[in-house]
């Protein structure tokens, strides 16, 4: 089994990065890979908790959420949280972490392969 | 944990979006760990024009400084320059002018890649 | 290990043009990347598309004969089996 | 407050941005006011590609239902489709296939443009 | 003088439209013409009251909150807010007002130009 | 009332094409728009760039002959004379 290290740059909705992100982390995780994310710039927007629209049963926010379920391990980057305004994350879904460049520092010293979106 | 080599690619230009600094910032941050992973910077395609001389670099000055400081390279794609009508004389001298196969074997080397 | 070259379409020529030159280039397109126009595709690379993102684009009877499809699983494999060369 | 008249380009394919369907929820927002403004909407460049029989139109399909029973045009430029190497067979029937001048014709007469 | 109406779907730091968007309105408002914005999609991130970034004086919600201070009408999409978990603007700076398409629809009818960015 | 032309470099290009057939075509290049090759400037236009964009990327001296710096206010006064075609 393999750990893969992901960094996603884009937010929810506008561009599709998130969607790839999400569906290769999650069938990396069914295979039994270990997953680890760092969300960095506009990627801090993905897992704000309160995000609802009528038309869509699943937001992006769940798709990280059924991540986390999964066992991935998810840490956003605390000067573009800051940056964006978000509070230190206090509204992520649970089983986000704030940190910082160092902790990516340490993914990309601890992961197989690495993914950059 | 291990020291690692890393590659990252910077190809969208000054200044239409981010990425020019925050690619930096996060070379900058690749290194930050206690195990020191090596970084190289490479700019490829319309990321060629942050090599201009004469492009401000109030925000990325002090990356570029670290990045330097550490010994990491920074180059551009010489294919890069030429398809844009830009002369090595147009270029900063921080910047290692390297073709396309060059940085291939550097790809070669490195254990990971990461693109901007 | 070979290289898999993961490439989207605003900047993944940058990452054709290395493939070009790599004997052991394996390239994924994926989101708009398979749009991208054949001819630059890397000579002697293997060329793989997400299924799902051709097939919502309505892609299916328009891809080159070199393209095969492939799912996230499949993806993953990949992934594991090669390095990864980011252009997405 | 008049009724105003509105082209709106799209030009960025499905589904690498949110564009393809926000540009048409905007589309049926615009003609929603008091005043009824008039929107025409014209797939340029890699926009062209939504106008492909495949294409799936789950998330588009109730925009792009209100817009036809309201008569707004939709058009596709045929330069683009060439270009491309889409054959005009290929094009679902709910576009118009209007060359480069013509299109320019219609921004000619309308009040505003918008592009996504 | 001229009534401008401006469109903005991307959010602030990531790409530069918010930047221009805010430069030529500004400059408008300032040769006496009246700004009225739309913000869409991504747009409706640029004005979270608590964006802080320790190098930087001046925020993108400082430079709405400029604009506002000019008499710059400026209005978020409410669907978009909600579905970004923005809470219906409840963290906006003052002045910027949560609607919806129809209130873009009145701002064609109204303006003499219209500036999508 | 002419046309003016408001480009940047992701599909600017779309807008080119269109302001090829205008006579009255005026073209303002703002952020990357700076960047976009003048071989596809429309033959007749007018074409002005953002000078604050030109200077940050310092393009100064790569300027094309034809391609007149104009600041904010200039702009403004553009989208006052004219009917704004927006492409950015």
């Amino acid at each position: 089994m393999a750990k893969l290290g992901f960094m996603l740059t884009l937010g929810p909705f506008q561009f599709e990065n998130w969607e790839t992100a999400c569906n290769i982390a999650k069938a990396a995780l069914e295979k039994g890979h270990e997953v680890k994310m760092f969300l960095y710039l506009d990627g801090v927007y993905n897992p704000i908790k309160l995000q609802t629209f009528p038309d869509l049963p699943v937001m992006p926010k769940d798709r990280v959420a059924e991540l986390v379920a999964k066992g991935a391990k998810i840490t956003a980057c605390g000067i573009c949280v800051n940056a964006r305004g978000l509070e230190k994350g206090k509204d992520f879904i649970p089983g986000v972490v704030v940190g910082g460049l160092p902790d990516f520092a340490e993914i990309v010293s601890e992961v197989d392969k690495l993914i950059t979106l | 944990m291990v020291q690692r080599s890393v590659l990252i690619t910077i190809n969208r230009p000054p200044y239409g979006s981010i990425y020019y600094t925050e690619g930096l910032r996060a070379a900058v941050g690749v290194t930050s760990g206690i195990d020191e992973n090596i970084v190289t910077v490479v700019y490829l395609g319309d990321g060629s024009y942050f090599t201009l001389k004469g492009v401000d670099r109030k925000d990325t000055d002090k990356y570029l400084s670290t990045l330097k400081k550490q010994g990491t390279r920074l180059i551009v794609q010489k294919e890069s320059l030429q398809e844009r009508g830009i002369k090595e004389s147009e270029i900063e001298t921080d910047f290692e002018i390297l073709p396309t196969k060059e940085i291939l074997d550097l790809m070669q080397r490195v254990d990971f890649t990461m693109d901007f | 290990m070979g290289n898999l070259y993961l490439i989207n379409k605003e900047y993944g020529e940058n990452g054709l043009k290395l493939a070009e030159y790599d004997g052991e280039a394996v390239v994924v397109l994926i989101q708009d990347g398979v749009y991208i126009d054949p001819a630059l595709y890397p000579n002697k690379a293997k060329i793989y598309a997400i299924k799902q993102d051709v097939q919502k684009r309505g892609l299916n009877d328009r891809l080159h004969k070199r393209v095969e499809c492939i799912d996230y699983s499949q993806l993953v494999d990949l992934i594991v089996e090669n390095k990864v060369i980011n252009f997405a």
